[in-house]
């Protein structure tokens, strides 16, 4: 326990995926949460990636993480466009509001 | 020669079909006169046959040939087959000429011709055949003439309806026939005549396996031949068409179904004589349906008031006389008998023919009677015909048909014996019925109301001629021919065309035996003259007594309606329940229709999935991917 | 021979067909079609005819091998034929003018893409009797799904839909089967070429299977019972033509299939299944036949006594025996020959008073005797009269099949008799009584292109059932040759397997 | 390791263009005529680019970039489909408000992003290319910013596919730590088949490339983006980004996760079976013509996969054949709905199709070849890529799989047939208005021609594929 | 080393319990904010374990942009009223599957990675190992510019291509406002300023703009 060490990374990693996991088919308040929740897993993968490149000494997991933190903030951008768009037609981002096509 | 006696009618029948732009004239006297050639063709043929002994086979060309199967087109002349040649032209060309006085005012004359015609060149293929294939094609051809000349006036529902019951019950006796000649083939190799004749003593003994039972090869082929013999030639269980097809015009009665076709059976069973002399037991159930039959018949013509029917029974209880007289193993005398009864049952026939066109088309007999001047030669005409039926003395049916009773007698044999019982019993009703017949339809009153009977009269000549030459026929065919056929020599005339294993000796018949039969048939004439003309209440009141067995007799022991029952309804049942609850019940409805339904369901389930919302979406996925990984893991 | 004659007959149609395609639409565009397609398919006929004329009867063997590459490494288009091939394309070649003969009269619209359809659908049929490789055998099979799919369902009555699709999907699921067998030969062997399967012999081992696969297809087309249901429907809603080559060739897809490849690729499993195919024929003629008995639709009637007409193909395919295989292919010609013409007669009638039920005629006879001779005629032949084509291959099954097995000889010969009532019942309805209606009164006789047709098929089945040399002596080195092969490979894999 | 910038040509050059055009874009007013014309230009200018590349296999960028016949074949592959995707799309795009000039823009950046994903050799540069191509698949998506449809398939798309790329990420971080590198070749080298870990990460990252390709269960976005966007974009959607996603799959297949592949193999054979039967049933209730072509790729993505799952090259080669005739059906029937215009406007409804074979022959005809090629029955082409993929199928002895797919084959037959159906031989609703546009035309014809006539010549494709593999 | 464990804890039950709340808080504003604390914590603990450069790109990038902007649309959009409602609502029946579901996967994420606590050494196959000797950020950016410069432009076309789709996305043209039109001012002459116009009695005057 008091000696940390990788595992304890990977873990936390772990948790924070799975919360944001359930964070995006369990929420039924806004897209702008699930838009966060795939900001958590991106986290979660940061975290893995910065643990490995350090404990394993290797600078390819930051180099890594780097990319990553810079598509997530792009990503983030067309999301929240996207959701801005869709507002202005419906009036809502509820999640439940979001079935016009199904079958 | 040979060819024109084969073809000439053939070549009628397609001139006079096709012949109808020409007029009906044209039709009449094209048909009539290629038969009428090729008549005198085989009376030139059978006369070569008993001076010179020019028999022989004529191969037209290869039918078919399949492996060792092979089967030609061809002519076999031989004695059998030129008896047969002269009794088919000469009644064909008869009935053809009669035909163009009875069926002159009906508009589809040429077609009748036609179909007269063709079938006498189905008959004659049928006769001079060299194998069984031929035979087979002839066989069924003469079905199908049948059937096109018993619904020629297709009109009527009745006549359809009887056309189609002759063929399928004829089929049914094809089918029997077809099995033996698959038998043949399959054990033989061949369905040549001469081959399988000569092949056949390879057999005896021999026993097939079927459904777990041993059966002795030659009866069972022997029976199968017979079934087939059975279905032509109307013998019990198989006789249900004939009366119907009286439906048909009367000359066709005359030809095809008293002279010609039905004795197929008999020809048949004679042709086969060298198989079925190797099985005892086939002979023997030979014997025992003629007899069944004769009885059967005789007993049922008694009280038919169709005058054809009457005549249609009494020529299925005479062929049943053909048929116990092969089954003791008188081939010749059969054919004697047959050769003969074609002459007078083809006189009765259109002698009543003659009877209904002076009725306008009515065959009740119960509407005649009294007739008998209004109609001097036709009354005449029927009686040497009775007569000759009955077996009258000196007349041609007393020869053959004694012949045969003689010939049972003398085989001194259990068989033999109920043989020639039957045989007189049979001649006894046969008397009776027949004399039935002509007290009442020439004698008695006049019980027609709805023709005066001053509007009755005589036919035409041109019908007049045909059946006076019958007459001749009936009257001394059986004295002139019998030497011929059944007498001491006849072996030297049959030559191999019928096979005994052994004969049977001439002599020691008993006096009174011999006197039996025409003794009975002349007392039945003075007793059914009191019966059905001078006193008819005896019968009345016999009628009211024994209802019941009177009605068993009207309807014919019931035959077509047990058929109906057990068969005809079933069938039709059977086809309906495989139909709707088979096809579209069973196979459609789980099979294609069911799957697509299945399909159908999947498919709405699916699409429930998808149901428009994104965490249900991500739902999936991450389902998905736990099963994928929860397989891994665990796998 | 240099000259790619098989090339040519089966793509000759598909030339006429473009050729159609690319009319434009004018006031006359269906006459034209009319004149390019039957000129189209009267050639084809011709050079079928020379064909059979170069056709050598004593060669053992495929003739006319036309070989290219075509999928690159695995796959040649291979064409060829013998004796049973050549007879199959002469059906084709002679069906199809008269399908576009009788379309002069039963389609009223459309007519340029039916005819198209039609000579598409005819280098399709042609193609198959040609092949000789598995997979472009399949291709060929398969590809005339396509034209008869359209033909039932544009021009067909008013189920068509259902019966297109039933048509469709039923005989594409038994196929697919036959597709994995065929990909499943290929890596088993090496090959599709069905000359150098042969030479290799397929073990033993897979045969069983392999055989279900193509039984599953040729059942279906066949059809043999209890996947026939699709034929009732898409031969009652098919149009005229459509029925007729439906009942003429396609049909016999299924039965050139089982002796080109069920037979010689998979003997031991061919001798494994007969008794089922045995008892499956046997159902398919007692029970399609009581099933016809009871029909009240005159194209169902005739449908169902096709099923019943196949099973006697399959039972004498599978005797093995000579008699029992000429048989077979006899009937499948005759058949091919004598449904045809009952489907045209049908056709003729329906053309004038829209109606195939049996009970809205009666008496035809009456105002139409000539088409009613033909009629009769033809019902007669397929009840199997002597002197019609229809009698010698029943007669020649039923003598193949009494060689193996007395009972299901005796059965299927209770068949015959069957036969014999559900077609004369029919006549005596249609043909025969009294006109009940006043439809029967006014209908018009046979014109003169239906009556030639109709005359001409009548003839030939008569001529070829006083005559059937010219057919069977094309077909006889062949099967013998068929029947050799089979007894030698049961006997090698005999030997193998010890 | 070499730093020859002539491997990068290709791409180098599409950036460079994209820059320009986009220049060129924002200061020409109304410009989307210009930029779609040079986007256009650039694209085949790139073919001959990338023709004149060798095919030797080279690597560059610490071999994170591998430049071989496999992915120049799939770039050109990409291109075309793209210039003929554009092509046909016109008309539609002006008639609908979406001629934005950043629109081909946005296709040549997806492509660009295509363009790095089949060439890398490296899960750094793989998920860049992925992401680059996704958003702008995300924008192109929602490009009809006023239609609700559109935007809520944008919201869908981006959400799922985040999430996607969320799991496919997390495994290569996973992957990363297991091997200690990205590099396919190391990975492929450190991979030994009993870690747990490495099968964890690899049903990660293949979560995400199953979801490019649409393949079942991470398709549920597929109809309603489909039935959504507009549908030139529905027309992109369903071809390039499923090229490109399948060639990337099969890249991983054959080089990083060579050796793992018996549980790779099993993943596959079951995605692709899930995939073919829901392909089939799915559709047959579908009333909207670009949700049933939504289910449809599903299917056959399902076929391609199928090849995939043998595991071999030669059904490597099979898929790649596969998803090249599927994407001349696709863009052949897309091509035809675009002719689907009645009074003014584009309908999606398949009853809208009604027995319109009375008034427009030849589009009707152009639907039922590419319908019947599409449901896979000679001779024509799409029997032969089935044909290609179940012979390398059975080849391998995967009996059931290949049994699976021919049944569902008739099954999906079903509904193609249903749009003949509608289209042959029900009554006749109304024509559609008269587009006069050669780019359609021509699309649907060399389509068409492509489909009937590939029995001619079935094996000239196979070469193609074969070489390229082998290079 | 107990430094460093409780350090670890601190700031990963921190960024645990707000994860959580992001995902469950009633407010959106509440979730944007957790997610602020979270990007914070994991900043701090990339920053202790070794990666001080990333530890505060993520504050820089994430807390400075990414979230800000999460804050600023969620206030646009005026959506921070609505409230969360799990285990509420008609469709929520799969709830408790899911989450069975998603903690199987988490399970077994763990049973995967309780590999690593008894793996002696991490395998690495680069030859960028760690320099001890100099700076994280040096490190980064010694390769970065080099052996990595084709994913850094990548990068680049992303975010060209993120400003790209933003754009086309939200950007609306209005034809409704009045712009300042220097030219326009500035080329103002006396002729034009004043129009004189004839009013006809009743009508009144129908002004440009």
């Amino acid at each position: 326990m008091i000696d940390i060490g990788l595992g304890h990374y990977l873990t936390l990693g772990a948790i924070i995926f799975s919360l944001g996991v359930i964070g995006i088919f369990l929420n039924r308040k806004n897209i702008i949460v699930i838009l966060m929740s795939v900001e958590l897993i991106l986290l979660a993968v940061n975290i893995n990636l910065i643990s490995f490149s350090i404990f394993s000494g290797d600078i390819l997991g930051q180099i890594f993480t780097m990319l990553i933190l810079t598509i997530a903030a792009a990503e983030a951008a067309i999301g929240l466009a996207i959701i801005v768009v869709f507002y202005r037609n419906k009036g809502s981002i509820r999640v439940e509001d979001i079935h016009e096509m199904k079958g | 020669m040979e060819y024109a006696v084969l073809f000439l009618p053939l070549l009628g029948s397609i001139l006079g079909y096709f012949g109808k732009s020409l007029g009906n004239f044209f039709s009449e006297i094209a048909t009539s006169f290629f038969v009428t050639a090729s008549a005198i063709l085989s009376i030139v043929i059978f006369y070569n046959g008993i001076t010179a002994g020019s028999y022989g086979n004529f191969k037209i060309f290869e039918w078919i040939s399949s492996g060792n199967f092979v089967a030609n087109w061809s002519i076999k002349i031989d004695p059998l087959s030129s008896i047969m040649l002269v009794v088919v032209t000469l009644v064909s060309s008869i009935v053809h000429i009669y035909s163009i006085g009875y069926m002159s005012h009906d508009p589809h004359k040429p077609r009748f011709m036609s179909y007269l015609s063709l079938f006498t060149f189905s008959m004659l293929a049928l006769v001079v055949s060299d194998n069984f294939l031929q035979l087979f094609f002839g066989w069924e051809g003469v079905g199908l003439c049948s059937y096109l000349l018993i619904g020629f006036w297709y009109k009527r529902n009745s006549a359809n309806n009887a056309a189609i019951k002759a063929f399928i019950v004829n089929r049914v006796g094809d089918f029997g026939l077809a099995v033996g000649i698959f038998l043949i083939f399959y054990h033989l190799g061949t369905i040549n005549y001469d081959e399988v004749f000569s092949l056949i003593p390879t057999l005896v003994n021999k026993e097939i396996n079927f459904l777990g039972f041993e059966y002795n090869l030659i009866t069972i082929i022997c029976l199968s031949l017979f079934i087939g013999a059975m279905g032509k030639s109307a013998q019990f269980l198989l006789h249900t068409w004939l009366p119907d097809a009286m439906e048909g015009p009367t000359p066709v009665s005359a030809l095809i179904h008293a002279a010609t076709m039905v004795t197929a059976g008999v020809f048949l069973v004679v042709r086969c004589s060298p198989i079925f002399e190797y099985s005892s037991v086939a002979l023997n159930v030979v014997a025992v349906i003629g007899m069944i039959t004769a009885i059967f018949a005789a007993s049922v013509a008694l009280v038919q008031n169709d005058i054809k029917r009457i005549i249609a029974y009494s020529t299925c209880s005479q062929l049943g006389y053909m048929f116990f007289a092969v089954g003791v193993g008188a081939y010749h005398v059969a054919m004697f008998h047959l050769f003969t009864h074609a002459f007078f049952k083809a006189l009765l026939f259109l002698g009543s023919g003659s009877v209904i066109h002076a009725f306008k088309d009515d065959q009740d007999i119960r509407n005649m009677g009294g007739v008998w001047k209004q109609l001097p030669y036709t009354w005449v005409l029927m009686l040497i015909g009775t007569l000759a039926l009955t077996g009258f003395p000196l007349l041609s049916g007393f020869y053959s048909k004694d012949a045969i009773i003689e010939f049972a007698f003398l085989k001194h044999t259990f068989m033999g014996n109920s043989v020639a019982i039957v045989g007189i019993i049979t001649a006894f009703l046969t008397s009776i019925y027949s004399w039935r017949l002509i007290f009442k339809t020439f004698h008695g009153k006049y019980m027609n109301k709805k023709i005066p009977i001053k509007e009755t009269h005589e036919s035409p000549l041109i019908m007049l001629v045909p059946l006076i030459f019958l007459a001749f026929g009936a009257i001394f065919s059986g004295y002139l021919f019998k030497e011929l056929f059944i007498g001491e020599n006849s072996e030297s005339f049959w030559l191999n065309s019928i096979f005994f294993i052994e004969m049977t000796s001439h002599d020691n018949i008993p006096l009174w035996f011999l006197a039996l039969t025409p003794l009975l048939v002349i007392i039945s004439i003075p007793v059914s003259y009191f019966l059905f003309v001078k006193d008819k209440k005896i019968l009345d009141g016999f009628k009211e007594r024994y209802k019941t067995f009177y009605n068993f007799l009207l309807n014919k022991w019931y035959v077509d309606e047990f058929y109906d029952i057990i068969l005809v309804n079933p069938i039709k049942k059977i086809g309906y329940i495989f139909w709707k609850k088979g096809d579209e019940g069973t196979i459609d409805r789980f099979g294609p229709n069911g799957i697509s339904k299945i399909i159908k369901l999947i498919s709405d389930k699916a699409v429930q999935f998808q149901s428009g919302y994104i965490y249900d979406y991500a739902f999936i996925m991450l389902i998905g991917l736990s099963a994928l990984i929860t397989y891994l893991i665990i796998y | 021979m240099d000259f790619p004659i098989l090339s040519l007959i089966i793509f000759l149609p598909l030339l006429g067909a473009t050729f159609i395609f690319l009319f434009r639409y004018q006031k006359d565009t269906n006459k034209s079609a009319i004149y390019v397609s039957i000129f189209t398919s009267l050639a084809n006929l011709l050079l079928a005819f020379f064909l059979w004329f170069l056709f050598d009867n004593n060669y053992t063997g495929f003739q006319f091998i036309e070989e290219k590459n075509w999928i690159s490494g695995l796959i040649k288009f291979k064409l060829g034929i013998d004796g049973i091939s050549i007879l199959f394309i002469l059906l084709t070649a002679f069906i199809t003018p008269i399908c576009i003969f009788s379309c002069i009269n039963s389609v009223k619209e459309r007519v340029k893409e039916f005819l198209i359809a039609i000579l598409v659908l005819e280098t399709f049929m042609i193609g198959v009797f040609c092949s000789l490789d598995l997979v472009i055998f399949y291709l060929f099979f398969e590809a005339g799904l396509i034209p008869m799919f359209l033909i039932i369902g544009i021009w067909g009555g008013e189920r068509r839909v259902y019966s297109a699709f039933k048509f469709f999907l039923y005989t594409l699921l038994g196929s697919v089967l036959m597709l994995v067998a065929i990909i499943s030969i290929y890596w088993i062997t090496g090959t599709t070429d069905i000359t150098s399967i042969n030479e290799i012999k397929i073990p033993s081992e897979f045969q069983y299977i392999l055989w279900l696969a193509f039984f599953s297809s040729f059942a279906v087309k066949m059809p043999m019972w209890p996947v026939h249901t699709w034929l009732p429907d898409a031969h009652v809603e098919a149009p005229t033509a459509g029925s007729v080559i439906l009942a003429a060739i396609l049909l016999k897809m299924g039965g050139y299939g089982f002796l080109r490849f069920s037979i010689p690729l998979f003997p031991v499993a061919t001798e494994y299944f007969t008794p089922m195919i045995y008892f499956l024929s046997l159902i398919a003629i007692i029970y399609t036949s009581l099933v016809a008995l009871m029909q009240e639709d005159m194209k169902k009637l005739i449908a169902y006594s096709s099923v019943a007409h196949m099973g006697y193909v399959t039972l004498g395919i599978f005797t093995l025996t000579k008699q029992g295989i000429d048989g077979g292919m006899f009937q499948m010609l005759s058949h091919g020959l004598i449904s045809a013409a009952l489907f045209l007669c049908v056709g003729v009638l329906y053309d004038r008073s829209h109606s195939r039920l049996i009970k809205t005629y009666g008496g035809v006879v009456n105002s139409i005797p000539k088409y009613s001779l033909v009629f009769i005629i033809f019902a007669l032949a397929a009840l199997g009269l002597p002197g019609t084509t229809g009698f010698l291959g029943e007669f020649l099954v039923l003598i193949g099949i009494f060689q193996k097995d007395y009972l299901i000889g005796l059965v299927a010969t209770i068949g015959v008799v069957l036969c014999a009532a559900y077609m004369l019942w029919l006549t005596k309805r249609v043909i025969f009584g009294q006109i009940k209606n006043q439809e029967v009164k006014i209908l018009k006789d046979v014109n003169f292109s239906e009556g030639t047709m109709l005359f001409i098929l009548a003839t030939i089945v008569i001529i070829f059932g006083f005559y059937p040399e010219p057919l069977l002596n094309t077909m006889n080195v062949t099967i013998n040759g068929l029947i050799d092969n089979y007894e030698n490979d049961l006997i090698y894999h005999l030997s193998a397997s010890k | 390791m070499t730093y020859n910038l002539n491997i990068l040509l290709p791409e180098i050059f599409l950036s460079i263009s994209i820059f320009v055009i986009l220049m060129l874009g924002v200061f020409f007013k109304k410009s989307y005529n210009l930029v779609t014309n040079l986007s256009l230009l650039a694209l085949v200018i790139l073919i001959v680019i990338i023709l004149n590349t060798e095919s030797t296999s080279v690597k560059i960028f610490t071999d994170s970039f591998i430049r071989d016949g496999y992915a120049k074949f799939i770039k050109i592959l990409i291109i075309i489909s793209t210039i003929f995707i554009l092509l046909s799309s016109q008309v539609f795009i002006k008639d609908n408000n979406i001629a934005k000039f950043e629109y081909p823009i946005i296709i040549l950046l997806s492509i660009l992003g295509m363009f790095f994903m089949v060439s890398s050799n490296d899960l750094i540069l793989f998920y860049l290319g992925l992401e680059l191509q996704s958003l702008s698949l995300y924008v192109l998506a929602s490009i009809d910013r006023d239609n609700t449809r559109s935007t809520e398939s944008g919201v869908k798309y981006f959400v799922l596919s985040a999430l996607s790329s969320g799991l496919l990420l997390y495994g290569c971080s996973l992957l990363y730590g297991f091997t200690g590198s990205t590099n396919f070749d190391i990975i492929n080298n450190s991979l030994n088949i009993g870690s747990v870990g490495s099968i964890f990460a690899m049903v990660f990252i293949l979560v995400g490339l199953a979801f490019k390709v649409s393949a079942v269960p991470f398709h549920m976005w597929t109809p309603d983006v489909y039935e959504g966007s507009p549908t030139s974009v529905t027309n992109f959607f369903s071809a390039v980004p499923k090229v490109a996603g399948l060639a990337v799959l099969i890249r991983f297949m054959q080089t990083p996760f060579e050796n793992i592949l018996v549980e790779w193999q099993t993943i596959i054979i079951f995605i692709s079976i899930a995939s073919m039967i829901l392909g089939a049933v799915a559709a047959i209730g579908q009333n909207n013509i670009k949700r049933l072509m939504a289910y449809s790729s599903i299917g056959h993505i399902g076929y391609a996969l199928a090849g995939v799952a043998t595991g071999t090259d030669s059904g490597y080669m099979s898929s790649i054949v596969y998803i090249t005739i599927y994407i001349v059906m696709s863009i052949g029937i897309f091509a035809c709905i675009f002719l689907m215009k009645k009074n003014g406007k584009y309908t999606e409804k398949i009853h809208d199709l009604s027995g319109i074979s009375k008034k427009h022959p030849l589009i009707a005809i152009s639907f039922l070849i590419i319908l019947f090629s599409l449901a896979g029955i000679p001779p024509l082409g799409g029997f032969f890529a089935k044909f290609y993929v179940f012979m390398t199928v059975i080849e391998n002895g995967m009996y059931f799989l290949a049994i699976v797919g021919l049944l569902t084959t008739v099954i999906s037959a079903f509904y193609y047939l249903r749009i003949i159906k509608i289209i042959y031989f029900d009554e006749f609703a109304g024509s559609f208005d008269r587009i006069r546009n050669f780019s359609i035309s021509g699309t649907i014809f060399l389509s068409c021609i492509l489909l009937v006539t590939f029995f001619l010549y079935p094996s000239t494709l196979n070469n193609v594929v074969s070489l390229v593999f082998t290079s | 080393m107990l430094f460093h464990s409780i350090f670890f804890y601190f700031f990963s039950i921190i960024a645990i319990f707000s994860a959580l709340m992001v995902i469950t808080s009633r407010s959106t504003v509440n979730s944007v904010f957790f997610l602020i604390l979270d990007f914070i914590s994991i900043g701090c603990l990339f920053i202790m374990v070794g990666a001080e450069f990333l530890g505060i790109i993520i504050l820089i990038v994430y807390v400075g942009a990414v979230a800000v902007l999460f804050l600023f649309v969620v206030m646009m959009l005026n959506v921070a009223q609505q409230k969360q409602s799990w285990f509420i609502g008609k469709k929520s029946s799969h709830i408790p599957f899911g989450l069975v579901v998603s903690v199987i996967i988490f399970l077994e994420l763990l049973v995967v990675l309780g590999g690593w606590k008894y793996k002696e050494n991490v395998m690495s196959s680069s030859n960028l190992l760690l320099n001890e000797s100099i700076s994280n950020t040096h490190q980064i950016g010694r390769v970065m510019y080099t052996d990595y410069i084709l994913y850094f432009q990548i990068s680049g076309i992303i975010l060209l291509l993120s400003m790209i789709g933003a754009i086309v996305l939200t950007y609306q043209k209005r034809d409704n406002i009045k712009k300042q039109s220097y030219i326009n001012q500035i080329s103002r002459e006396k002729l034009t300023s004043i129009e004189l116009k004839k009013v006809e009695f009743e009508k009144g005057v129908k002004i440009d703009d």
